[in-house]
């Protein structure tokens, strides 16, 4: 019987520093086994549970897209003891992952539309999986104008500064890439997340919204897209709380009814106006 | 049990003891390998979870060891690390555990020889009481048949 | 489908026919010492109240290995978690009460939901044939049928045995299999309906007038979560967790690893949603940071959250478990009396 | 033998007084359960709701529990939790001038397990209108207990029945019980090391690690923990017995020379495990040490907040 508890074993093949603070890492993850990465077959937004024998799992979001074949990529925070001990693997080192997790952006229902994907922080990892998903030649004729607007506290906290730039040169994305407060030699946009929103968004009609950030980014730009026109079912969330299982199973992720990890974690805005806010 | 080389987890002060065991080093007053030093920076510091963690994950043995009353190097930490030895000390040996697998004493800095001479008891005590296989946790069970 | 009747001079006959080739599992001891202990079929008694712990222990134990690795670098498997649970073994359990048994059911479809199957569970689930006794009369704390079960419910039962006047044993299949396991059995069979349903009212009847609970499955669910009866509901909750350990439907769980010198083990333990940790976040923010909140996710989760992911089936099967067991007497029959009033039209 | 019904109006009328005089916002009480032999801990704010606030041979909780971070607040109290309100006063955990204590002289309270014992069959219904006995009721039969017969052990042995630093009393005062001569725990010291640590892993074996010991407790109010710390994580979560055990010994440890017995751990365990060994053992040498116990004035210094010089520690040379 398949056993969605164990986990496939990876290699980390490449570790890269994101941040000047480095506390964020990049993960480069090949599968040991032949066949697996097949199994683990996924789409932009899932997540997916990241394993290190004797010391825990922990849920993060898929950094690679389906399209990037031969590895998977997570950025990881160092925030608890599986990411803290994750920092000190090296490459060559083996662990697992677990996946894929969730349900992914509605990329599918999105067909057709004018995309904004609007980021804050580090919780661009599975909007990096999404724009280069969608950036793909096979992909792209799919869909509209597709706008990215990108903040971070300073220009050392931006995460994926190659995939980005070169998303910049490209004339089939519009890319707003924005820090809070001014400093030399910075070529891009500054002021908050909301604002930047506020002055570039696309007009709301056959567009649909894909943010994620931390709570008060969210807070502060939901409002934006609201008084621009933008309808609750076309802004498009991904929610995080503690998980274990990531199955539906372990119950302490849920959000009313839904459970974040295997109804969600991407939800409609209008779906989360019916829901209480336990998250 | 002749081949018993129980593991200790000693458990000094960094103003006294620890400085002993030092001394004691250079001084070549020789003293059996069987510990695990973790250094603290008083006996005050010493909170009684720190020991049960030792026993739980398999120590045969833990040792105590600080500055001798009056001499605290923060005034008052061992007289408080005093009264709570009392009652951990009380309550171990109540419920079980071997009175010789955990040993207080206090040992200044200068007490080469009293450091030798109790570090030579605690493990002659600890290897007297053969290994902790009652006061640990219990070994995992892998279940992977080829685990031998 | 007719009923099947054991006749009280060959009970143990029956009960080794029934255990052939599976393992025997009924309640044995009294009070709170009362458990599912594997059993002689000589040895089966039927006058207990019911089992201490919830039965869910039986697929769900408070200790799960889930997997486990070696650190032999020498093999190439080293640190690679490979899957280390125990086998399930062939189980009959008789003298489950029918609430447990709907319990079971309950966690059944979250345990194998929409979406994944937990083979730990379903492995020993598809091992275990269910027997369950009925209630001819209720302990003081029971009230499956306000609930919307019945003390000779047949829900998650492959068989139902209900007791004869003169001490013979009637029985009634609750699913295909059961049926099938019982014209094996070679029994006489009796049409045993009138019989059945007198006792089942009278049964019902014993448990007093039931409270009309159905307010809450037509109330808004963010009218139930805001109302304001919750602060008071919870306060003198103590957090213990009581409740989440005995009940038959709760299902949360905590999945730790734990290692040694020689390798280490995947398990997952007992989680309770009355604890503080159960859902902070690493950076301590905490969805659930007081015990209202939680106290609250307690009953929405039973009352509401259940009955909208499972067809209107309550995540409550009425054992009365956490009210005789709550420390501080939350009675969860006023919790729900206290969601019907919040849900009313004119405060909603 | 004071009727309930009579201390009951007491508490009543005080919790009133109160409220209308505005020296508390809350009464913290008990109100009937709405199984039998059970009470719950009960908060009025309002004059209606004082109406609800009974008195019982089944208020085992210790409502100084509810008592941290609180202000304003009036709480019924036996003499063991009127010592550990006091306990909390003197841990800074709320200040004197926002409690007040409506004492209540107790004669014990009811184990339940006893009860059961005694009783095997469902019990529907109690009756109890002193505070001596009470009777039973169930299908066909209507059995009266003494209470003495089914006291908590902790109950048995209560020196402090009347709360003598309360504010007022809801009731005449009553003598003491014999003190806990602890003689099981000195006979401990007959049996080998191996003995005792069977007996005591033997004791905690059912235990679920549910916390309602640590929950119930008055004692227990840290804001995390240290069986929920995480970095380092010092319990596993199995239930290994070693880690069990060491909860119940930390968890002594955390409560010596502050426990006043009130016996809430032992009453809430859902497996009805005797918690209060491990306290007993603790409690035992803080009297023989230090002469010390706890919750019997207000200015009183916990004994491990505190030293003599000359403290007695044959053992450590």
């Amino acid at each position: 019987m398949n056993n969605p508890y164990l986990p496939y074993p990876v290699r980390i093949a490449e570790i890269r520093v994101e941040t000047e603070d480095k506390n964020l890492r990049t993960f480069k993850f090949e599968f040991l086994n032949p066949g697996d990465e097949e199994k683990f077959a996924y789409l932009p937004g899932q997540f997916a549970e990241l394993s290190v024998p004797g010391q825990g799992e922990i849920p993060i979001g898929i950094a690679s897209s389906p399209t990037e074949k031969g590895f998977v990529l997570f950025t990881v925070n160092r925030v608890g003891q599986v990411s803290s001990w994750m920092h000190n693997m090296k490459a060559g080192d083996v662990m697992g992952i677990r996946g894929p997790l969730g349900h992914p952006y509605p990329l599918e229902e999105l067909r057709g539309k004018n995309v904004v994907i609007i980021a804050g922080g580090f919780a661009v990892t599975t909007l990096r999986s999404t724009i280069t998903w969608l950036l793909q030649p096979e992909n792209r004729p799919n869909y509209g104008k597709i706008t990215f607007i990108y903040g971070a506290r300073s220009p050392g906290l931006l995460l994926y500064k190659e995939e980005w730039m070169a998303w910049e040169k490209r004339d089939d994305i519009d890319v707003f890439v924005t820090i809070d407060r001014e400093v030399p030699n910075w070529g891009y946009k500054v002021g908050f997340v909301p604002a930047v929103t506020k002055e570039v968004c696309p007009p709301p009609e056959n567009t649909a919204a894909v943010i994620c950030g931390p709570p008060v980014m969210i807070k502060f730009t939901q409002p934006v897209l609201e008084e621009a026109g933008y309808k609750p079912e076309n802004i498009i969330m991904s929610l995080e709380n503690r998980m274990k299982c990531g199955l539906g199973i372990c119950g302490r992720c849920n959000v009313g009814p839904e459970y974040v990890c295997k109804d969600g974690p991407v939800f409609t805005l209008a779906q989360l106006n019916k829901l209480p806010k336990e998250y | 049990m002749s081949d018993f080389e129980p593991k200790i987890v000693a458990f000094f002060c960094n103003w006294c003891t620890y400085g002993a065991a030092d001394l004691a080093g250079v001084s070549r007053l020789e003293y059996p390998p069987n510990f695990r030093v973790v250094r603290l920076p008083c006996t005050g510091r010493l909170n009684p979870k720190f020991i049960m963690e030792a026993f739980k994950r398999g120590a045969d043995g833990v040792w105590v060891s600080g500055c001798h009353p009056g001499d605290c190097h923060y005034i008052a930490g061992n007289y408080h690390a005093r009264r709570k030895f009392i009652l951990l000390h009380q309550l171990l040996e109540s419920i079980g555990v071997e009175p010789d697998r955990l040993r207080f004493s206090w040992i200044s800095s200068a007490e080469a020889n009293k450091f030798q001479a109790i570090a030579r008891d605690v493990v002659e005590h600890v290897k007297a009481c053969g290994p902790n296989l009652a006061f640990r946790k219990e070994e995992l069970k892998l279940g992977l048949a080829e685990v031998a | 489908m007719p009923e099947y009747i054991a006749k009280k001079s060959a009970l143990t006959d029956f009960f080794k026919a029934l255990s052939a080739g599976r393992r025997l599992l009924t309640p044995q001891g009294a009070g709170d010492q009362c458990r599912l202990a594997e059993t002689a079929p000589d040895q089966v008694k039927l006058d207990y109240v019911n089992t201490h712990m919830s039965p869910k222990t039986l697929f769900f134990p408070q200790t799960e290995k889930l997997m486990a690795f070696h650190k032999d670098a020498s093999k190439p498997d080293a640190n690679i978690y490979s899957c280390a649970g125990d086998k399930a073994v062939p189980t009959v359990v008789f003298g489950l009460r029918p609430c447990d048994a709907r319990g079971l059911s309950v966690a059944n479809k979250v345990f194998q939901n929409d979406r994944f199957t937990d083979p730990y569970w379903k492995g020993k689930f598809d091992q275990t044939v269910s027997v369950g006794l009925a209630c001819a009369a209720p302990a003081p704390q029971c009230f499956c049928a306000a609930m919307g079960g019945s003390p000779y419910g047949l829900t998650g039962l492959d068989i139902l045995a209900f007791r004869l006047e003169g001490g013979d044993l009637g029985l009634k299949a609750g699913s295909e299999a059961g049926e099938a396991l019982l014209k094996d059995l070679k029994l006489e069979s009796a049409d045993l309906a009138a019989v059945f349903n007198s006792q089942q009212a009278a049964a019902i009847q014993a448990q007093g007038v039931a409270p009309d609970y159905r307010p809450i499955d037509e109330a808004n669910l963010m009218a139930l979560f805001q109302d304001p009866h919750w602060l008071s509901t919870a306060e003198n909750c103590l957090n213990c967790g009581v409740c989440t350990f005995f009940c038959p439907t709760c299902h949360c769980f905590d999945i730790q690893d734990e290692q040694d010198e020689k390798g280490g083990v995947r398990m997952r333990n007992w989680d309770t949603c009355m604890s503080w940790l159960f859902t902070v976040h690493g950076t301590g923010h905490n969805p659930r940071p007081s015990k209202t909140e939680r106290v609250r996710q307690r009953f929405m989760h039973k009352l509401k959250y259940i009955p909208l992911k499972q067809d209107g089936v309550r995540g409550c099967t009425g054992c009365g478990r956490c009210v005789a067991m709550c420390p501080v007497n939350i009675d969860i029959r006023a919790v729900a009396l206290k969601m019907c009033q919040s849900s009313a039209p004119s405060q909603a | 033998m004071p009727a309930l019904e009579d201390v009951a109006k007491k508490i009543r009328e005080s919790a009133k007084r109160l409220l209308a005089e505005g020296r508390a916002e809350v009464v913290v009480g008990y109100r009937r359960g709405t199984i039998p032999l059970t009470t719950a801990p009960f908060f009025a704010r309002t004059a209606e709701e004082c109406d609800q606030l009974v008195w019982s041979n089944f208020a085992r909780i210790n409502l100084a529990n509810y008592l941290p971070g609180r202000k304003k607040v009036a709480l019924v109290a036996k003499g063991c939790d009127a010592r550990s309100a006091v306990g909390q006063v003197v841990e800074n955990q709320i200040p004197r001038d926002e409690l007040y204590v409506i004492g209540v002289p107790c004669t014990g309270m009811v184990d339940n397990a006893l009860v059961a014992a005694k009783e095997p069959r469902p019990i529907r219904e109690v009756v109890e209108t002193t505070d001596d006995s009470f009777t039973l009721k169930g299908e066909g039969y209507s059995v009266e207990v003494r209470k003495e017969e089914v006291l908590r052990r902790n109950c048995r042995t209560c020196a402090h029945r009347t709360p003598k630093l309360a504010d007022e009393l809801a009731a005449p005062e009553v003598p003491g019980a014999t003190p806990d001569d602890f003689a099981d725990i000195k006979a401990l010291a007959s049996k080998t090391p191996a003995e005792r640590l069977a007996h005591f892993k033997d004791l905690i074996k059912d235990c679920l690690r549910c916390y309602a010991c640590r929950n119930a407790c008055p004692l227990c109010y840290c804001p995390i923990c240290f069986v929920d710390e995480t970095r380092p994580q010092w319990l596993g979560k199995s239930n290994d017995p070693m880690d069990t055990l060491t909860f119940h010994l930390l968890r002594g440890l955390h409560c010596s020379g502050r426990c006043t017995s009130c016996g809430a751990c032992e009453t809430v365990c859902p497996v009805n495990i005797k918690v209060r060994e491990f306290n007993r053992i603790l409690e035992l040498t803080v009297q023989k040490e230090w002469q010390y116990e706890p919750g019997l004035s207000w200015d009183q210094k916990p004994p491990l907040t505190m030293f003599q010089t000359d403290d007695a520690a044959e053992f450590i040379k």
